[in-house]
Order: C-alpha cells, then structure tokens, then sequence
C-alpha cells in the first residue's frame, strides 16, 4: 500500500503541478478559443491529480501531512497544500516556466504523450481504482495531445516567426525529457506489483510519437550538445523530491491562502 | 415606409430580429455597442478572479474558480458571435476594447484583495449581473436573446457557488467571517452601481426599451436587487455596509442609500484602482498573441491552397 | 504613543516594500553599476524599514502581530513577515511592479523626492528617534533622488527608443502620484502631535521638483485625461490598508519561509 | 631574448608583472581566461543566492544577502577591470559569457533549494573559494593580485556570514536543523569539485604554476579545504556525507571518498540542473539593458559635444 500510494503521488503531483502551469495561461491565451482549451486542459489534470493524490491518502494515510487537531481540511488539500518542494514528486519538466505559447506547445505535445503513454497500460493496473482513473484519463490525455499536435504543426508552418519561435522552444524543453524515462526504485517497485508502470518501458513508444510529430512538422529533434539533458542533483531528480529552483515559487504562491488558515473551510 | 413599419410591429408583438432583418441603423449600432459592451465585460472579468485561481485554497475551489473564469471566456465567445451577425468582427471589437474606444463593466475596474472576494463576486455581482440579464433573454435581436439564454444560465449556476462559497466560509473561522465581511463592504456599493445611474440621469433607457433592447429601468433593476439580496444577507449573516437600508412596509420594497455617484464617474472615466491595469493585461495578451493568430491564418491559407491544388 | 506608531508604520511599510521591490532588479540590471546602485538604494530603505518598524514596535506594541508562546522573532521581523496586506499602510506607488528600467526610473524619481521632503521636515520631529531616523534617511535619500534625476534625464535625452520608453513610464506611474499627498487622518494626527508631516504640506515643493526635472528633460507631466489619477477603494487608498492586486502576492513570496517556521530562529 | 628574460626574473623574484610590461602572450591569453572566468562566476553566482533574497526569512538577513550579492557584483567589477588591463572589455567578455564561449564556476550550475543554502554557500562555497583565491593574492599579475586581495577580505566576511546563519539555524527547530543538514547533504560534493580534477588530470597546472598564475595544486588546495571544514562540520553539529571521511593520524590529514567526476564532467560541458537557466538569465538581463547601455552612451557622447561646442 506504501508503493501504491507513493507512486499514485508521483502521478497525482505531476497531474497537480502541471495544470498549475497550465491554469496561469488563463486571459492570457492567444485567442479566446485556446484560452478555453488550456482550462480545460488544466481541468481535466486538476480533476486527475485529485483522484490520484485522494486514492495515495487512501492507500497509506502516513503520507498526509499531519494538521492542528479539528482541521476540516481534506487530504486531497492537505496533501496539495502542506507539503513543502521536497516532498514533491512530480518530474521537473511539468514545473518548468510556461515561457512563450511556442514553449508550452512543445512542453503539452511532451508531456501529453509521455502520460498517455502511461495511463494506457495503467488501464491494466492491478489497482481497480487507479484502472479506472487511467481509463478517464486516457480520453481527455489524448485530447491533450491532439490539440498539442495540431498547434505544434501549425506553429511549425504558420509564418517564419512561428516557425522561429518553435525553434528556440525545442531547446528549452528537450532537456528535460531524458528524466521522464528514469526510473525511480517506487516505479519499478510499483511496477514489478502490477500496479504502476516503469517509465522506461514507453521510451520507445514516446519517441516514436513525437518523433512522427516532429517529422510532419519539418523539424529535428535538439542535439544533445547544444542542448544536454538537464542532470541530477545530488543524485536525485523530481520524483526524488530534487526540483529546479521555480517549484518553491509556485508552491509560495498555490500555498499562501491555504496555509493561513490551517483550521479554514472552503 | 414599410421595412421601418414591419421592424416596428416584429418589435412590438415582442417577436425577434434576426440577422438579415431589416434595422435601423441606430438600432443596429445600439445594439453592437451594448452586446460588445457585454461581451467585453465578460472578457475583463476573467482577471479579478483569475487572480486567485493559482491561489485557491482547496482544490475543489480550484477547479470550480477555473471552470467559471472560463465559462466567462465563453460568454466573451458567445456574445462576440452575436455581434459578429450585426457585421462587427471580433478583431475590431478587441481593439476597440484594447485602445479604450469601448467600454465594460465599471465593476470590473476594482481588485479582488482577499479569496472571500471570490464569493462575493459571484454572489452580489454575478446576482446584479443576472438582474439586469434575465429581461435580455426576450429582448428584440435574436442572437443576443439566445446568447443571453444560455448566459444567464451559467450565470445563476455562478451565483450560487459564489453564495455557497461565502456561507462556507461563514461556518468556518472568525478569521474567514471577518473576510467575507470585508469583502461585502468593498462590493457592496459598486455592485448598486452595476444597474447604472437613477433614472433621471438616464437619458438612453426610453429608446432602448422602445427598441425592446431594454425592458427594465435603472432604478427598478437596482431596487429588485435589494430586495433579492437582503434576506440572503441575513441567511449568510453578514451585514451589508448601508446604514439607510430597512424594509418599508408601505411600498412592500427595502428604502438604501444612495451609491456615491462621484466615484462612479470617476471609475467610468477611467479612474477607478483598476482600469489600466485591466486594459494593459487584455492588451498584453493581445499583443503577445498576435503571432501565434498570423501563423493559424497563415496556416490556414495555405492549406487551403494544398485542398484546391 | 498610538499615533507615533501608525505614524513610524506607514513611512516603514513605504520604505519596506519598495526596498523589497527595488531588491527585484539584483542581478536583473542594465550594468553591474546599476545593479549596485539598485541594491545600495534597497539596502538603505530597508535600513529605514528596520529603524521604523522597531520604533512602531517600541512606542505601541500592540501593533506586533502576536505569535506563538516563546518564538524568537523580533518585533521588526514579527511586523514585516505576520501581517497581511490589509495591515500594510504603504503608499500603492511602492507596491506597483517594475516594469522596465524607464518605469523604475521615473517611480524612483517620485518616490525619493516626495520622501526626501518628508524626512526633511522629519528631522524637526518632536520624536528623537524619528528625527534621528530622518537625519540620516536625507542623506541616503539625496542620493537616491539624484541618482533617479540623472539617469531620468540621460534616458529623455539618450536615444529615440530610451525617450519613448520614459514617455511610456510617465502614464504608468503619474497616476499613482495623488495618492501621495493624500492625509490620512493619522497623519493629520501626528503632525498635530509634531511627530509626524501632513503629506499635504509637501505637494507643492516635490510637484516643483519633478516639474523641475520634467523641463531639464524636455518632458511634460502625463495629463490627467490621458492618464487619470487611481482612485480609492471603498473610500480607502494604500494609507488605510486598502492596495492593489499586487501587494498580496508580494507579501506572499516574501513572508513565505518566515512564516513556514514561526519558532525559527535566522 | 631580453624581454622575456625580464619577465621571468619579476615573475622567479615573486614581483609583480604590471599592465605596461611586456609578456608572454600565452600568459596573457591564460590569465584573461582565468580572471574572466572567475569574473563570470562572481556574476552568474549572483544568481543562486539572488534568488532568496525576496524570500528572506527576517529583515536582518535580507540585509546581509542582499550585500552579499551586490558585494559579487563589486567582485565582478573588479575582475572585469583588470582583465581590460589586458586588453579585453566588458562587452566583449559578456559576449562570451552569455554565448557559453567562456566558463564560470560549476557551483553555481546547482540551484539553492532552501534557505539553509545561502549559509551553506557562503560557508563552503566561499570557504572553498577562498582556499583558491588567498594564494592568488600573491599572483604575478599585479591588478589581478590586488583584485583579489579585496575580494578575498570581503569573501572570508561572507564566509563567516554564512557560518553564522546555519549555526543559528541549528540552535532553531527541528525542521532548520534538518534543511541545513539537506543542504550541507547536497553542496559537499559540488564544494570539493571547485578545486578541479585530481591534479593527475590537470594538464595545465604546471605552467600557471610556473607563471605564478596558480600557487598549489587542486588535491593540495583540496585537502587544505577538507581539513579546515571537518572541524567546523563537527562545531555546527552537522554531518558531512562522505562515509571514508577520517583522520589519518599519520598523514596529519582527513583521508576523504573521491567526488563523482563523471558528474563534474556533465556538469562543465552544460549538463548541470542550472546551466542552461543561469546564462538565459543573463542573457535576458543584458538584453534586457542594451537600450538603457545605448541611451547613457549616446548621452555622454552628446554631453561631450556640448562641452566642446
């Protein structure tokens, strides 16, 4: 149940941080449409990581950060809101800064594609209800990557700024896309239970795609030189509670209302 | 003349005018100034709440802050369309908002400064909101009536999270009481001002509601939204900061105070806490977003060009 | 002593915040020479901040936010990290963002002549240690002024693209500017004591001043139509706790590790 | 050759080679890429620490970091100007900073996760820098040597700074205890690969040395750092999480386990967790700048027209 809930967080933090990202695109968008989409996107993520992180306090309620006695707050909340970075486990790419709508195009076709990936074979999960959150999740993941797809393409062969943009974008992000094949001990201890997967197994599969999408598109994947793979830290990268410098920002500012009113109903 | 007479008698039996219906031309510009008015009131008012989404207090609350800021997005979307049928294109709209040439909501124009303000949004300003939309929902142009349908209703789904958030908070610790106080007190006043000024300073409200674009007056919309809002005042147990207010038993109608007509001049003429920094966030976004609508154009076009070739 | 103590909070609170906000330009700065001066202005204003918190703290204590049995945090740091910004009585001037290097300029410019007015009259207080406060804020606030003067006039008179940027700053902060010489009540209070100045007093002179400076650059003061003075919230400005959407989330990054450890000792 | 014969009897005495004297344009090309590297380090370690000084946890503090870092960019001021003694500008050593053609310290690649890093920045990163810089004060390059005579003073006052923070920090909670020995937990490794690679693969020592560029080895300076440091680890009550670290009583120094170099070597060829962010950051900052570089510089020429007229 430790493994269950640990790696539930691990997906739930990736889901919950990510949408974060996303929700802060709002009246901000380049059109209304795709300001509507990016919050639904950020919805349906929110709607998962609050599955995820209640099924993790389900599974083993010692991963609940403890709180003054009578606290109405739920453990989906405390759990979103009383932990610190470290405690963290989502991978680093999902907290990365939006930067222009080249970059988040880039970074949704990623990371929609990585978790589709994912929650494909966890629709054959050992876990009945991590089963039926995959099988959720699948369909609004595949739009994700759709809607990522189809802007990717356009940027790439809309106008030579757009084109340009997304050029300076694929740097940006590609270094953080090796982390997302690691497997952390939890991953594979999950894995090796039936209930998780080890995320080295979609590499192939992930590439494939993005590779076919980078093709349509007209353009190459970063080399490795000019853009290395961003490295650990102290041995440990996000699903180790290692993070870039940006989560505690983005925790100050999700966690502020929350942890002044620790005895607060919302 | 008989496209003016039928016009005249499609409005006076309270049927609608469609799009390739004929219209005065001053009926036509009236209305694309209201529904742009709407529509770009809908479109700023995703910013004071959007400022808490990344604060939201529980992810419940986040979730349902950022389907609303949405829906307002959608209602942007909605009602840009029925303009769009009186020959207005959305474009011209945004300019129009983004240069300060058209207005919005002057209840936009004031910051959220706590999460309460949330609740109260959709409680007393998505309540006065409703008021003054619900009559629109039969007004004379067909697009803008349907539009309003279904705004309104998303709009009183609105109202009650907003309610539901604050009678939350109520039940919940002194210190969160005393936000939902504070945060009455500052909304209380401008939502009055919502319904625009008394009647007497109203000189458009008889051809509007001649045109049946209008069907209610200022000071009748503002006193049914007194009336509305009292009892549930009391059911939340806050008190709304007008010493004047009491139930007069002879007109059936709760007697208020006036609203300080000064500091709604002020905030229409661009003087309120927040209208520059509401027109530079739309513009910002605007701006930032032009090259990424060019390359969807651009993108367009040319696929196009490969469909026909 | 009440009076004193509002009074020292709201010339602290001013020098606190646009401390905070100048100490944003480090390592952001157009030369290593500017970043210096940036932060040397920062550091005296925070100076100031410490001397006036504590001195508030001294006069009134209950103006300390309480915090829990046998914390070690200082009244100044108890004032600075445990109040909300409804509690904060700075001027919105100091709370507005950065902006680029013309906004800073031109806010800069405002800000130290209108305070160097205050602490001038200040040094006469009937308090001595506001008045010792004052003493040697003119000093650290002369420069901060001259500082602002030269670069506004180097920026009006540099290139096309430095004259449109100022010209673009002036619309942004002018209207903040009113606000400044609005008396609050308790300012009218502790000047009536002698401890404190009316900031009516000084409208004339520092208007004299920055028109002074406008002509030597060739620039006109933004007109009022253009750019309408920011009016009161619920009948309240910065004075009475009353700010923009920005103090908040100002507050929530600077207080977030003090008020993480409300036992710490740093 | 009676040029070089002089500057190798300054440089053999321990006299100072001064800007106007004739050298080596090897020495010369090696001591600008090592005074600009160590001026961009100053500049880009602005960054790690820069980012907590808007969350520091009391006003004191704030005070002191915000010093400290201004006192960097003093450092790289400095620096810059005695690498134009030799003939290179700031612009064009920022050029090569901000295109990745020229290094900066590898510590600085890591990022600050908690408060607790500023202390332990200062204790061991300035600690370990100031192991490499003392000997520096003595450099046969005089501006450089002078340079770092006034950085080094200024670095040991940081270093005690740092020291004094986590052992409050230690004398707080259980939860600063455990950030600072977090911290120490991830900048050890780091601190000791400031000194280099093993000195086996340091082909270059030999010559700075002969230069009097460099006054010890990278294991020498190393060691020097390691035996000041296990003291003071042990006065602040943390632990260093090195399991082979002991006293060898017959070497008279601490035996310690070896750094992972593989990592040093991803982390100097930009793989680091903040390379890349580190030089965007200070491209932006000097992109960001050029327009207000050009306006001073177009007004200071326009003022000495003036003066002339």
């Amino acid at each position: 149940a430790a493994t269950l809930a640990a790696y539930c967080l691990m997906l739930g933090d990736d889901a919950l941080v990510y949408s974060h990202r996303l929700s802060q695109w709002t009246s901000r968008a380049p059109d209304l449409e795709d300001d509507i989409a990016l919050a639904n996107i950020a919805l349906d993520l929110l709607g998962q990581a609050r599955l995820l992180l209640a099924r993790a306090a389900a599974a083993d309620p010692s991963v609940v950060p403890s709180l003054p006695a009578g606290s109405p707050v739920p453990p989906e909340d405390a759990l979103a809101f009383f932990r610190d970075d470290a405690a963290f486990r989502n991978v680093r790419l999902v907290e990365s800064e939006n930067g222009d709508f080249a970059v988040s195009t880039t970074r949704l076709l990623v990371v929609a594609t990585w978790r589709l990936a994912l929650l494909e074979r966890l629709t054959q999960s050992t876990d009945a209800v991590l089963r039926a959150i995959a099988v959720k999740g699948v369909k609004e993941v595949t739009y994700h990557r759709d809607y990522a797809g189809r802007w990717f393409v356009t940027l790439a062969q809309g106008t030579a700024e757009s084109r340009r943009r997304l050029e300076a974008a694929l740097p940006l992000v590609w270094p953080l896309v090796d982390e997302l094949f690691r497997t952390h001990p939890l991953e594979a201890a999950a894995a090796a239970q039936g209930v998780g997967v080890d995320p080295a197994t979609v590499d192939d599969e992930v590439r494939a795609v993005l590779a076919h999408v980078l093709a349509t598109a007209g353009l190459d994947a970063p080399d490795a030189t000019a853009a290395p793979s961003i490295g650990p830290v102290a041995g440990g990268t996000g699903r180790d509670g290692r993070h870039g410098e940006v989560l505690s920002r983005l925790l100050a500012e999700m966690q502020v209302v929350a942890r002044a009113h620790p005895m607060g109903r919302w | 003349d008989g496209l003016a007479a039928d016009f005249e008698a499609t409005v006076a039996r309270g049927d609608r005018i469609e799009p390739r219906d004929w219209m005065p031309e001053k009926y036509r510009a009236t209305l694309v100034r209201q529904v742009a008015q709407h529509a770009h009131s809908e479109i700023i008012g995703m910013q004071p709440e959007g400022n808490w989404i990344t604060r939201a207090p529980s992810l419940r609350r986040k979730a349902i802050l950022l389907a609303k800021v949405q829906d307002e997005a959608g209602h942007g979307l909605y009602l840009y369309s029925a303009c769009e049928t009186l020959g207005v294109s959305r474009q011209e709209l945004t300019e129009k908002l983004v240069s300060g040439k058209q207005k919005y909501s002057s209840i936009f124009n004031y910051p959220t400064l706590s999460y309460a303000d949330v609740g109260t949004i959709g409680w007393l300003v998505d309540g006065a909101a409703i008021c003054n939309q619900v009559p629109l929902c039969r007004t004379s142009y067909g697009p803008y009536g349907r539009a309003m349908i279904r705004v309104c209703k998303e709009e009183s789904f609105h109202q009650r999270q907003g309610y539901e958030l604050l009678s939350t908070m109520m039940r919940g610790t002194d210190e969160q009481r005393a936000m939902v106080q504070e945060s009455v007190d500052r909304f209380w006043w401008p939502a009055l001002m919502m319904f625009g000024p008394p009647d007497a300073d109203s000189p458009n409200t008889a051809q509007s509601m001649a045109w049946g674009i209008k069907r209610d007056t200022n000071d009748e919309l503002r006193q049914k939204f007194v009336d509305m809002t009292v009892p549930q005042a009391a059911a939340l147990g806050v008190t709304l900061p007008d010493p004047e207010l009491r139930w007069d038993e002879e007109r059936g109608h709760h007697d208020f105070g006036s609203p300080d007509w000064d500091e709604f001049m002020t905030v229409v003429k661009g003087g309120g806490p927040c209208n520059a920094q509401r027109i530079a966030h739309r513009r910002a976004a605007h701006e930032d977003g032009e090259w990424v609508r060019d390359a969807a154009l651009a993108f367009a076009a040319r696929s196009r060009e490969q469909v026909r070739a």
